[in-house]
């Protein structure tokens, strides 16, 4: 095993595909001979020259519709949004072709491609650099959307992205980027659509994706020492999504909470939230529970780790879980039938 | 540092200083003519020939006259289609068939065609089966025909789309060593749109092989030219992304294939994208649900009727002894042929299968579309079951 | 009373505000002569002039992007989306922009406008004209979305958008237009962030909104039958959202069932479930199930009866609500509590 | 209908055919000058003056002059600043000074700026506190200055977007009856979005009051022109809109201010927008934390600085008279005194307050907002119980 950053593992699973693989083209903005904002794409256009790895006009709408076209073509496009919300201008492109154009078509002409979107924050990024706009995608049928939380998922999840025979729309959490984790590469991880237990335990499920997975993971060593044995779920693939395991987990349980770092309304968190009591129910102690940023648009760096979930609103929620089994004294009312 | 006093060099401000030398014109060739390219009069006689617009050999012109014929024949076949509850919705394009036509004739079978809504008559005479090319408007599913069997996108709605699409589409196949071109069909309206920009611009930064094919019907639903655009007309938006462009008579039959021919050759030739913008009219209303009335005179629509494209290509053809009556007639039974075919065969209701809603969502459903699946199964089972 | 159908109320609401208040201005594509395609602004123009209502050039993110600029300079623009997927050009401008410009000035600069979008199904339409586009705009912190069910609602509701200190994303549901309804106008109904109870009920709760609206009242007098007396909240505005009625409806019903046309993933339907589950578990018998368009991209219309919330499907969930207080044999599992 | 017997007359095909009458061109007054309109050498020298594009008055150039020197210092001390950790980070505009300072001088103070993140010396040289200029950049808060009253909206860092908001606030400005302009920064890379054709379409077409100055200065970050546009120059975008446009060289600051001027003059007089293109060059990184030896050679940055926008108009006012050593000392020492403000000020640590995260997202918080600020309030309470 190799420590290494995520950055980097993101990029050898690039370079790794387009040897592998002739027809994948990598283009966005800057990621030629800049190697990107991030540097997830450095040294690709010098190893593999600049018909494989180039530089677009600056037009987010003109970079996903032309790999629109190069995917007719039977290229494999892997496109760079330089930011979420740089993202934006290219949302009918996204959601009235990309995802579509499959079912428009009876399966006739697919395109595959990869949309790699850096998202979310706690980098002190300013405005519009750090949405996390995940939500949007996940609620646009046709598209996967995955969202690696460690260095051998973004590695594998990658590759399995660039090989998917849909478009995939890519969510790399910005403040993982540098951190280090261990992988030998080329690491194969768990496929799509299976979410991982990253911490078992016993007493509460923690649900989480992407940038709030480390969250997760340190509310719950933070938890031991309240007693508490807590199992954090890492979803990967928002969309398919592992009933599954989050299903067993929760039924095992018996107490959920949901992490996740966008604005809570109508986010993910809340599919769910609403997923696990539909098919929890009996098994619940206490309500599913959510810990999201808030609503509210993206916050100045200054200001940013109010809105970002902590570990301590994570361990907060945790503690409303019920634990003697008496309701949560604000959600009680006559008509409870506990 | 030059030290000369200002104040009397300032004294007698002098006019504009003469360029000299001339420096060369960079919009050379990126312009288009000030007035529209033009090779037929409206009454159908000859204009002098032209050296860079080459006239088209006769027997395409005949085949275009003939499509035009067809053509015109499926159009009215699928409004009235609509009138028999046949078809949810038609956007004709009664009077565009220069255009519609000349597009696809400009092409090879294996370029691609990146039409919008109002193509089907040009679908149709790309000689893409008529039932498949209606099915979207139809309503038994989006798009009918196999894109990568006839090299046709999907007729796009969202407006501009299509140019992005077109930009990748033609880089991707010369990127791999095919001299296919594209050519987009795009309204004038949706020219105002940040996809056309981008999407023009796209191809002429990567010198992809597309003909943006502007058909300027002078309106946008009812939103007339002078609210698109202030430009002297569209083609002038060309040297913006050092792309030659033309304006030229949309209802002028030969005129329009030879400027299509110009461009589509310009295009394989790998000096990147031509922009062609026809002046033409769509006779009838957007739809068959449109009321024009409220926002063109009958005046305007009748002084269009005098410059209709096939009677001028008839004309035309006559002169020149390549069609006579016996051809013509024999060219409307072909088209009436062809529309009691598709009027036959759209008279059979489409058989629609609810359970592949779910089957093109991904290339394997997820396992929340197999959960879905299952339930809309137990309904429709459910329902039988009731019904027995 | 007089009876009318939704798109005269929406009309006259229209009308009347640009009478009040001469920064009122109306646009959009086909708004003018045409009066839309929907004839909603049918008459503006004859009536107020080519300065107050009037045709742009062809493209969202101007028209919204256009707006932004009026509403800087001291007008209020009400604005027309053609149909739903055609705002997705502007997404960019009404997520960054719209949605942000009052928090970025620190409350300095607002961008006061309706941007009108006739939403959803049911009416025959091809593909990208029938879209559930709310909760892309509900999961957006700074609009407001609001969606009225009934005739009275829309032209109260509209006229309250168009006063309203803040941008209103204000979703027509594109099959009620022509249905009729009693309204006296100027009909004022209740205020923004107050859902309402359409129907009183004991057994259960359905929340819907919009387009299904009428589907759960069909179904709430369908489960007469059944024996069921459900109780039918219309939630009228997503954002600013009325937790309270909801509450209080459900702890007192015990059962629910959230109603919404769009496709079910990441919906506004979720979010409700998440927050009723939240806040009533204690009330709730069983769990709050949803139903919702499928998770596929808007069908054409010979198959979208499928797609659509139908009040069969209502009353299937009603009927799996465990009404023997067993839980749901599907749901059934050895770590079940009950 | 002809009857001329046509494969006669095709013999020969002719040559193009004379254009008689010579139509009138379409695109005479929109198309720029095929090069740079400049006034002064580089070295400073005067070139001949030109009735269309008047000099501006000795005082402005001096004001420029001041404000240029005085910005470039507030330039470099806040590239400093980032060093020490006061700025999260910093587009510096070095190099541009001339384009900056130019913009904002043609204009009136009632007139309205729409920046982008790289405006800061713009936003300064209005007069807009340099504090205010810089919170977006520090981190505070997103727009520190209120813009109804400096006229300015907020930097905008979704590049092209204030294009489209430029044009409804110079629209709706005319449409109440003011005579307002609305001048729009935007660069070379952010011309091939979407937002820009629609902007400038959109003024062109309701005839706003906006002038699109781009100033292009070679590099999207670090993507090349070349990878922008294939146009010959991005000033022959306006024809497409019918918008006169100028390309002007804008390292010279009397031409630039000088074309801006027109520009101004041509959009407050009611004649709709007015595209000016400026060619320039930055000579530091995109932002301090960009890394341009990637992307570009020191010897083109280098070769640039002897176009240095500063050094020649000083050359031109001492030239002139209007600059000598004391007055040019004068100038440097308010630049200094600029810059040592600055830094003090920036030195306090701005005091933010958590709870003020929710007073501006509508004007009144909904109850989801009220809630989760009362549970911020109790957070935020625990842990000051915590650490008392
Ligand atoms: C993005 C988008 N916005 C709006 C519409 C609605 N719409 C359909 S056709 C049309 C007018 C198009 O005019 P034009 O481009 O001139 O083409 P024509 O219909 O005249 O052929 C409009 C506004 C759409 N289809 N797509
Ligand atoms: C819509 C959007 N896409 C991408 C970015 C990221 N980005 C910030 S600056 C920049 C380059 C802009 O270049 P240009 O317009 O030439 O302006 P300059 O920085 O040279 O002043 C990019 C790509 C952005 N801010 N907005
Ligand atoms: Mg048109
Ligand atoms: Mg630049």
């Amino acid at each position: 095993m190799a420590t290494m950053t995520m950055a980097k593992a993101l990029n050898a699973a690039l370079a790794d595909a387009m040897l592998d693989d002739e027809r994948v083209v990598v283009f966005g903005e800057d990621v030629g001979q800049l190697g990107g904002v991030f540097r997830i794409t450095d040294g690709l256009q010098a190893r593999f020259g600049d018909k494989r790895c180039f530089d677009t006009p600056l037009a987010e709408a003109g970079i996903v519709g032309f790999a629109v076209g190069l995917a007719m073509s039977g290229l494999r496009p892997v496109v760079e949004m330089q930011f979420d919300a740089f993202a934006y201008p290219a949302f009918e492109q996204i959601a009235s072709h990309v995802a579509k154009l499959r079912n428009r078509t009876r399966g006739a002409l697919s395109v595959p491609m990869v949309i790699r979107v850096p998202y979310a924050g706690g980098i002190g990024g300013v405005e519009h650099h750090c949405d996390s706009s995940e939500a949007y995608y996940a609620h646009t049928p046709g598209l996967k959307v995955v969202t690696p939380a460690t260095v051998a998922d973004a590695y594998s999840l990658l590759r399995e992205a660039i090989d998917d025979p849909d478009p995939v729309v890519f969510m790399e959490p910005k403040k993982l980027y540098f951190g280090s984790g261990e992988a030998e590469l080329p690491a194969r991880t768990e496929p799509f659509g299976r979410a991982v237990v990253r911490r078992s335990g016993r007493d509460a499920t923690l649900i989480a994706y992407g940038p709030a997975v480390p969250v997760a993971l340190e509310a719950a060593e933070a938890a031991c020492e309240e007693g508490w044995d807590l199992e954090v779920v890492d979803i990967r693939t928002i969309v398919p999504f592992d009933d599954v395991t989050i299903t067993e987990s929760v039924r095992r349980t018996g107490r959920c909470v949901v992490v996740q770092e966008a604005q809570g309304f109508a986010g993910v968190g809340a599919e769910i939230a609403a997923r696990v009591q539909e098919r929890c129910f009996h098994a619940l102690h206490a309500p599913v529970l959510r810990v999201s940023g808030l609503d509210i648009p993206y916050p100045a760096p200054m200001l940013e780790h109010t809105h970002l979930p902590s570990v301590d609103r994570v361990l907060d929620a945790v503690a409303r879980l019920q634990w003697d089994d008496q309701p949560d004294p604000r959600w009680l009312t006559e008509g409870s039938a506990a | 540092m030059t030290s000369t006093p200002q104040a009397v060099r300032r004294a007698t401000p002098r006019k504009r200083r003469p360029a000299t030398p001339a420096a060369p014109d960079p919009s050379a060739g990126l312009l288009p003519e000030a007035e529209s390219v033009r090779l037929l009069n409206p009454d159908g006689s000859p204009l002098p020939a032209r050296a860079d617009y080459p006239e088209p050999p006769v027997e395409a012109l005949r085949e275009m006259y003939r499509r035009m014929v067809v053509g015109r024949r499926f159009d009215a076949q699928a409004t009235a289609l609509t009138k028999q509850g046949r078809l949810a919705v038609y956007p004709s394009s009664r009077g565009q068939e220069a255009c519609q036509v000349g597009g696809v004739l400009a092409l090879r079978d294996d370029d691609w065609v990146f039409p919008t809504y109002r193509e089907s008559m040009a679908l149709t005479a790309r000689g893409i089966d008529p039932v498949e090319v209606l099915t979207l408007l139809r309503g038994d599913w989006h798009c009918g025909y196999d894109p990568t069997v006839v090299r046709t996108a999907p007729q796009c709605t969202p407006l501009a789309t299509q140019c992005v699409h077109a930009a990748g589409l033609a880089y991707g196949e010369s990127y791999q060593g095919r001299d296919t071109v594209a050519m987009v069909y795009i309204g004038d309206g949706a020219t105002s749109e940040g996809d056309f920009h981008e999407g023009v611009n796209f191809a002429a930064v990567f010198k992809a092989p597309v003909v943006y094919f502007v058909q300027n019907n002078r309106y946008a639903i009812s939103v007339p030219l002078s609210r698109q655009t202030a430009a002297p007309s569209l083609a002038y938006k060309g040297v913006g992304y050092g792309v030659p462009s033309e304006q030229v008579d949309g209802n002028d039959p030969v005129a329009v294939l030879a400027v299509l021919n110009r461009a589509v050759a310009h295009a394989r030739a790998g000096k990147g994208p031509f922009l062609v913008e026809a002046h033409t009219y769509r006779m009838e209303p957007h739809t068959n649900a449109d009321d024009q009335t409220r926002y063109r005179d009958a005046d305007e629509v009748a002084a269009w009727r005098d410059r209709d494209p096939i009677a001028r290509l008839e004309s035309y053809l006559r002169a020149r002894d390549v069609l006579d009556d016996a051809a013509v007639a024999e060219i409307a039974a072909q088209a009436e042929e062809y529309a009691a075919g598709l009027r036959e065969r759209m008279n059979i209701q489409p058989t629609v299968d609810p359970l592949s809603l779910f089957d093109h969502v991904y290339a394997q459903p997820t396992p929340q579309l197999v959960e879905q699946r299952e339930q809309v199964r137990a309904e429709l089972a459910a329902t039988q079951e009731g019904d027995a």
